[in-house]
């Protein structure tokens, strides 16, 4: 095989984990640590698309968009979680399912009528066009290499945040027994807010990051979130370090399907079967991953703490 | 330093307390003691805001604090050992111990980890394990431990000898006695009579959601047949 | 025990007795449509039953629920295209089919708990999902078209005819109703609720709490196929749409909409659910604006989905 | 009493629009009248599912008792629609799918097609390619319906080889990084693309961030229309200038109809009209030309079906007709991206590729009656 | 219901468990008659609790094995072992909350009596249930709260329908983690009376810090330190042994 087109792929793979990460840690915060089934999170992606993609074009600079996008997706993490999801965290998570659910259908048509049906492109710097050599004849898209290199940032800084400081410990106490860390001083109601804003910003900051590449779209959120879900789910709940890890293999899992399924299949099946099969299970290839990792660690790559404890 | 005075409290639409009425004063030691079900949790829930009061004040220092959120009770120097220990499993013990210590509002000297560890030595040598992975007696410790880090005004300990071993036991009555010595107030809720009539000033029987006898531990050992009748003993 | 007459059941009574009379209001107000609605309105009902069975009563949330809707409409569809219409063939490969995909789903789903259960059973059903997409013969996802509805033969059963039709849908809605009732009351159903709450503590008793889920997972799967049977003949179409994802949120929505772990919970979902979004689509193609924040006004102000509002606790005999 | 069914929601809303203005626009041409007979358009919404798209068919027939229903872009909720109207007795008109089946052996009388084949277009395309000389092939394209018949549609037609073929899952992939990275190793001379609505542009856009703008050249069939160019343009993609396909119409073709249409169409909403624009545009004349053969009286199916198949109506694409299948017999042009007068980003129409073409299908037709 | 050996011994042989690097349970043999209780002391953390996991098959052990009534059932799943007599309380209490009192107990009552798989007869209507599980809720002192949801319990209520429930499964041989915890002393002197009554009927593996409730019942005690035994006899004996004494019982109970 190519090893070019190998290693090209590997950072296909990798760039479209680190995506998927971005939107997992903020789902694995929420859900994983406050507990909250956050459907809605695939919508805050869209609107960090749609917010950060019209300030990009307001201020002509996409770096100047995304940095003015983090306080207004951290000021509409904040709101929504203040209006309508607060008193939802004691709730199952069926409500909670049916509550952020409504949001979709909320946001999904507020963006349609701001912004209209067609949705949003937002064009590249010229600095970040074209293609850089990674030397031995690869080549890779700039802007690629920046959203890797952004995602890593992000993804030390999270785990930082969250393993290591009291920020973290007492977001987690909160999130496993509200009344206690109340009962204990904590205060409650502001921390989660503030979490919440945090995964806005992180859901924001995928979605805009990827708009230059794909554009923003109405309902762009939603099977992103799928596969975010798939994620933390392989990597274990209410772990950063599992989503990240989980993040990129399945990044990297879905690529090579992509890319090297239908040669694979040439190997076993004759071309007509190969080529229907090939783009079927392809699609089906990170769920099967799921389900596999899950028949054998039903709790994830990277368990929670506290989860295997003896009943 | 607190006060409860004519708190009625309710679960939905039942009734748990009625009419209570409570005082601890600064480095005292006060009991608060009854058969199950009678409302001894349900009073600290309330004062601890949990359980929201439907009429009467509870004040401390001066301040009204019925009002106020869980949160800012525990800040306004409140440190609570629930019933049942309420650790958090999903944090190391370690985590458990520092993530919601203060220093002491008073100034001086206080809890520091590191006095915690020495008290209770069997929690310092699991520092590493999640919080549900101790055996109960050790998550006891560590709930005490972790109120403690709060250096709070009053501790309120609720059953906190549960399911501990007598030695553990002991060193947890000394250790109330160390606190109370040093001027630490504490509302202490348990089953041992016996040994809290050695410790406490002061005691409060609550029957029914009342405060219906009250005195000091000289009265309590003195009455046998108020021991009989509303404890038990 | 004791069954007090809350404005819960007056309105299960009066909804059963509304779909029952549907097809005379129609003809009588000369709205034929209104027919198709509710038929299709029951078979929603019947596959949210089916799934309450194992999420609002067994703790089971199955986000691939709808993939038996599609294995029922399928296994219609595709003996149909092959010229079997028979129902007496059509029907028990739809149940025998949905039976064996539960039992082999359950058996991987039940290791795991929580969402990593919602998850897998999202999986397995992508996997049903995209296997229908992929089957060029059967359509793909353009679906296939089933020219003749299942036939029961002898005629006592003309589903070609609209009303046997609307029917035996009710009928099957009917049964399906009080098969749930009887089954959470009874032992196996005391056995699935107590698992939900405490699984540990079940088999500290010593019940085996496996079998029984992966039982309850099994009938549901049946039911739900009956509904994607039934589904298939109304519609006379079955595309890999009928299990996509979004049908499966969509059952569950209905279920927590009308109140889970209650009987008629899911019924009135269904009616709520689909009969607003009917109503408020006429009004506005903004619709969405509306209905968003009602979903969001029931979570918040009525605990337990409309039956709480109206005053249900979840059922206990 | 006309049903029109089209998407107005979720993203594909912005063809919907396109249709839906169109007829607007038409209804106003004709003023609001068929023959003696005032017309009504009833729009339903298919929400892109087909499942919907029959459920808002039920509605229109059922409900509000329209006379005949036209509309429908996916082949898909129009394939699960037809029985609705077709065994109301009542007559079906596409205005832009056009699956093989109802073209082929589920073709019936009461339907008429008044756009193209699935087929015929990427034939062109095949065609196209072998003229301008390709002779190794990339082909990507949405793994659905329309998507596969575009690619096969291509391929009947396409001499050379096709050295890579990629389907990928429709409508959620937005990112085709993988994909271009094979199309880069594999080093064709062209490459087959089909991606309508608003995921062509981005297609595009990482083709060309991708660097292979410049050294493989890009065809495709439907995406570089009057929805997506203008989001080209914002882009500042300049590379698709000068890029071509195949198409039956474009804005600038020079008939009478269509300077009408098109002038009327940019002055009313300011933008130019997409091809899904000109067949809804040219539907309401072709019914008109119907309602007025019946004298209105349009409980006479059979008379309003003779005049369909006459198809005499002016259309936007000058002349063509229908089929023994009831799908166009028509020409396929050759259509070039390019900057108007105004600096827009426009089409427009160059050379016939395909003269007065048939789909293959229309052989397997037995139409009854 | 199967016919059961007279004598049903509970014994455990060379049990090993390890928590990472922790020895939860070393090399830990013992043997536990019928018609005895056998009180299972040591500090906290000791393993007591991890020893009950194993026995009832909540906790697979690392090696050794467990056999009960002459049979190996180390290899046993927890309900099969409930069902062949042998029941268990949790150390925390662990009751379904959101079920009545009653109607915790019916469902022990009705696992007894075999399967459910039965659909149709509405199980909180069948005597043979409620009846059984009536009687015993009157017995531990609960009668009165049959109707109340076991969530709304107070603490000590709950520890006391935590009995209850593994009563209910009609076991000959019973694990108790701690149940005096939590109880008055009025409650506890009655539970050490009930009890006392079980012992000419049942086994009893009984682990409680409560040391009055222990000298009081036991026929037998083993004294856990680090998952080991290091001591096992009468209690007179065990409360002599120095070891013991600095290990556990302290100064203030001699
Ligand atoms: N969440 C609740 N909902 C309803 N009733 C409750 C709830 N919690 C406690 N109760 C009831 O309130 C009463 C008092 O309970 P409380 O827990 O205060 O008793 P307690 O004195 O602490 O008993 P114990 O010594 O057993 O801990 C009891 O009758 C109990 O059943
Ligand atoms: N799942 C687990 N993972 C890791 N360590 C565990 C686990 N379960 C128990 N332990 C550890 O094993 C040791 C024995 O625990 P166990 O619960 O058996 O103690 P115990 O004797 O019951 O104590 P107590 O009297 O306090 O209840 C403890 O140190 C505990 O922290
Ligand atoms: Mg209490
Ligand atoms: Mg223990």
């Amino acid at each position: 095989m190519d090893y070019v087109l190998l290693i090209e792929q590997l950072l296909n793979g990798f760039q479209l984990g680190i995506i998927l990460f971005l939107m997992a840690a903020g789902l694995t915060l929420v859900f994983g640590i406050m507990d909250l089934v956050n459907l809605a999170h695939g919508s805050l992606f869209m609107i960090g698309a749609f917010v950060g993609g019209t300030l990009t074009l307001v201020t002509d600079s996409l770096v100047l968009g995304a940095v003015l996008m983090v306080p207004a997706m951290f000021a509409i993490g904040v709101l929504v979680e203040t209006i309508a999801l607060r008193t939802l965290y004691r709730r199952s998570h069926l409500d909670q399912v049916l509550a952020t659910f409504g949001l979709i259908l909320f946001f999904n048509e507020a963006t349609r009528l701001i912004w209209g049906p067609e949705g949003l492109a937002v064009p590249l710097p010229d600095f970040l066009e074209g293609t850089v050599a990674l030397g031995a004849g690869i080549t890779y898209p700039l802007y690629r290499v920046v959203i890797i290199v952004i995602g890593l940032l992000v993804a030390l800084g999270l785990y930082l945040l969250v393993a290591r400081t009291r920020f973290g410990m007492l977001v987690r106490a909160g999130a496993s027994n509200r009344e206690m860390a109340g009962a204990l001083g904590v205060n409650i109601p502001v921390l989660f807010s503030l979490v919440f804003g945090i995964g806005a910003v992180l859901a924001g900051l995928a979605g805009l990051i990827i708009t230059p590449i794909t554009q923003a779209a109405i309902g762009m959120g939603e099977d992103v979130l799928i596969l975010a879900f798939v994620v933390i789910v392989i990597g274990g709940i209410g772990s950063v370090r599992g989503a990240f890890v989980a993040a990129l293999l399945t990044g990297i899992i879905d690529t090579m399907g992509r890319s090297f399924l239908d040669v694979v299949l040439l190997l076993f099946l004759p071309p007509n079967a190969a080529e229907s099969a090939g783009p079927a299970l392809s699609s089906m290839l990170i769920y099967i991953l799921m389900a596999g990792i899950l028949f054998f660690r039903p709790q994830g790559l990277f368990p929670p703490r506290g989860a295997t404890a003896a009943p | 330093m607190l006060e409860v005075r004519r708190v009625n409290a309710f679960y939905g639409d039942s009734q748990v307390l009625f009419d209570m009425n409570l005082a601890v004063s600064s480095g005292e030691v006060v009991t608060l003691l009854g058969r199950n079900g009678m409302g001894k949790t349900t009073t600290v829930r309330t004062i601890m805001g949990i359980v929201r009061t439907r009429s009467g004040t509870i004040t401390l220092n001066g301040t009204r604090i019925d009002h106020l959120p869980s949160h800012a009770i525990a800040r306004a120097g409140i440190g609570l050992v629930p019933e049942g220990r309420q650790i958090f499993p999903n944090l190391s013990v370690r985590e458990n111990l520092i993530a919601t210590a203060r220093t002491p509002s008073r100034g001086g000297p206080g809890w520091t980890f590191e006095r915690v560890i020495e008290l209770f030595p069997a929690v310092g040598t699991r520092l590493a394990s999640a919080g549900n992975q101790l055996s109960g007696g050790e998550q006891q410790m560590l709930a005490i431990g972790r109120a403690l880090l709060t250096n709070p005004l009053l501790m309120i300990l609720d059953e906190a000898t549960e399911g501990l071993a007598p030695l553990v036991r002991q060193e947890i009555w000394a250790c109330l006695g160390s606190l109370k010595k040093a001027g630490q107030a504490v509302l202490v809720i348990d089953k041992n009579v016996e040994m809290l009539a050695g410790l406490a000033d002061l005691h409060h029987i609550v029957e029914k959601g009342r405060v219906v006898w009250k005195g000091t531990s000289a009265e309590l050992r003195a009455d046998r047949s108020l021991q009989l009748r509303y404890l038990g003993v | 025990m004791k069954s007090q007459l809350t404005p819960a059941h007056a309105v299960s009574a009066l909804l059963i007795a509304l779909c029952a009379a549907v097809p005379y209001l129609a003809s009588a107000l000369d709205e034929p449509f209104y027919v198709i609605v509710f038929a299709r309105i029951m078979i929603w009902a019947i596959a949210a039953i089916s799934l309450n069975l194992i999420m609002g009563f067994g703790g089971m949330i199955s986000f691939g629920h709808a993939v038996y809707l599609g294995i029922g409409g399928y296994a219609v569809g595709i003996l149909a295209f092959h010229d079997i219409t028979s129902a007496w063939i059509q029907l028990p490969a739809a149940i025998g089919l949905c039976a064996l995909v539960a039992l082999v789903f359950g058996v991987i789903c039940l290791r795991t708990r929580g969402i990593y259960f919602i998850m897998i059973t999202l999986a397995l059903a992508q996997m049903v999902f995209f296997l229908s997409v992929s089957a060029e013969r059967y359509g793909s996802d353009d679906g296939l078209n089933i020219l003749w509805r299942s036939d029961f033969g002898s005629g006592i059963v003309d589903l070609e005819d609209g009303a046997v039709m609307y029917y035996t849908i009710f009928a099957v809605l009917m049964g399906c109703l009080f098969l749930q009732w009887r089954m959470v009351v009874s032992r196996f159903g005391m056995v699935l609720r107590a698992s939900q709450s405490n699984e540990t503590r079940v088999q500290a008793v010593g019940i085996p709490t496996y079998r029984y889920r992966l039982a309850a997972f099994v009938i549901a799967g049946v039911m739900c196929g009956l509904a994607g049977f039934l589904q298939a003949n109304l519609e006379r179409f079955v595309s890999p749409d009928m299990m996509n994802w979004h049908r499966s949120g969509e059952l569950i929505l209905m279920t927590v909409l009308g109140g889970t772990a209650t009987l008629f919970g899911p019924l009135v979902g269904a009616v709520v659910f689909l009969l607003l979004s009917e109503m408020l689509s006429t009004i506005t193609i903004h619709w969405h604006l509306l209905f968003g924040p009602f979903l969001i006004l029931v979570v918040l102000f009525a605990r337990g989905g409309v039956m709480g509002l109206l005053g249900s606790r979840t059922t206990r005999d | 009493k006309i049903g029109f069914v089209t998407t107005l929601t979720t993203p594909a809303a912005v063809i919907g629009r396109d249709m839906r203005d169109a007829v607007e626009l038409a209804l106003e041409h004709i003023g609001g009248r068929m023959g003696p007979e005032t017309v009504e358009v009833i729009y339903g919404d298919d929400e892109f599912n087909a499942q919907k798209g029959k459920q808002a068919t039920e509605r229109l027939i059922l409900r509000d008792d329209v006379d005949l229903v036209a509309g429908y872009i996916w082949s898909n909720v129009l394939l699960a629609s037809a029985p609705v109207v077709l065994s109301a007795g009542k007559i079906l008109i596409s205005a832009n799918a056009g699956p093989a089946p109802l073209a082929g052996r589920r073709c019936h009388e009461n339907f008429f097609n008044i756009s193209w084949q699935n087929d015929q277009t990427p034939m062109a395309l095949g065609e196209l390619l072998n003229q301008e000389g390709i002779r190794s092939l990339y082909i990507v394209a949405p793994n659905y319906v329309a998507g596969q018949n575009m690619v096969a549609g291509v391929e009947r037609v396409f001499t050379g080889e096709v050295v890579g073929k990629d389907m990928t899952v429709w409508p959620s992939q937005r990112d085709w990084s993988a994909e271009l990275s094979k199309i880069k190793a594999a080093g064709p001379e062209g490459v087959f693309m089909f991606y309508p609505g608003p995921a062509g542009p981005a297609f595009v856009k990482q083709y060309q961030q991708a660097g292979l703008i410049e050294t493989i050249p890009l065809f495709s069939v439907y995406t570089f229309d009057s929805i997506s160019l203008p989001l080209f343009q914002e882009a500042g993609i300049e590379a698709v200038l000068g890029g071509k396909m195949t198409q039956f119409w474009a804005p600038d073709m020079q008939n009478e109809q269509n300077r009408k249409f098109v002038t009327a169409f940019q002055t009313k909403y300011g933008r130019y009209p997409s091809f899904y624009a000109a067949q809804s545009y040219d539907s309401m004349f072709f019914i008109k030309s119907a309602v007025e053969a019946v004298g209105g009286n349009v409980q006479d199916v059979d008379g309003m079906r003779a005049a369909l198949r006459k198809a005499e109506f002016p259309s936007v694409r000058g002349k063509f007709r229908m089929g023994s299948n009831h799908f166009p017999v028509q020409n396929f042009y050759e259509r070039t991206v390019v900057v108007d007068a105004d600096g827009n980003w426009t089409t427009s129409a160059g050379p016939v590729v395909l003269e007065d073409h048939q789909d293959p299908y229309a052989g397997q037709c037995e139409m009854g009656g | 219901m199967t016919e059961r050996p007279r004598e049903l011994h509970l014994e455990a042989r060379g049990l090993n468990k390890r928590f990472g690097g922790l020895q939860a349970a070393a090399d830990l043999s013992m043997r536990a008659r019928h018609g005895e209780v056998h009180a299972v002391i040591g500090p906290n953390g000791a393993g007591k609790t991890t020893l009950v996991h194993m026995l009832s098959g909540f906790l697979r052990p690392d090696s050794g094995s467990i056999v009960f009534g002459g049979d190996d059932i180390t290899s046993l799943p927890a309900p099969g072992r409930v069902q062949r007599g042998l029941a268990r309380s949790f150390q925390i209490t662990s009751v379904f909350r959101d079920f009545t009192v009653l109607e915790n107990v019916v469902l022990p009552v009705q696992a007894r009596q075999g399967h459910s798989f039965r659909f149709w007869r509405s199980a909180m209507r069948d005597p043979s249930l409620t009846g059984p599980a009536r009687v015993l809720l009157e017995e531990v002192g609960l009668g009165d709260r049959a109707a109340t949801l076991a969530g709304h319990l107070a603490h000590g209520e709950q520890r006391q329908l935590e009995i209850a429930v593994a009563l209910a499964t009609n076991p000959s041989f019973l694990l108790l983690d701690e149940p005096m915890a939590g109880m008055g002393p009025e409650e506890n002197r009655a539970l050490i009376d009930f009890l006392g009554g079980l012992k000419e009927t049942h086994g009893m593996l009984l682990i409680e810090h409560d040391l009055d409730a222990v000298f009081a019942l036991a026929d037998r005690i083993t004294v856990l330190v680090y998952g080991r035994a290091i001591a096992s006899g009468r209690p007179d004996e065990i409360r002599q042994n120095s070891q013991v004494r600095t290990a556990y019982l302290g100064e203030a109970l001699v």
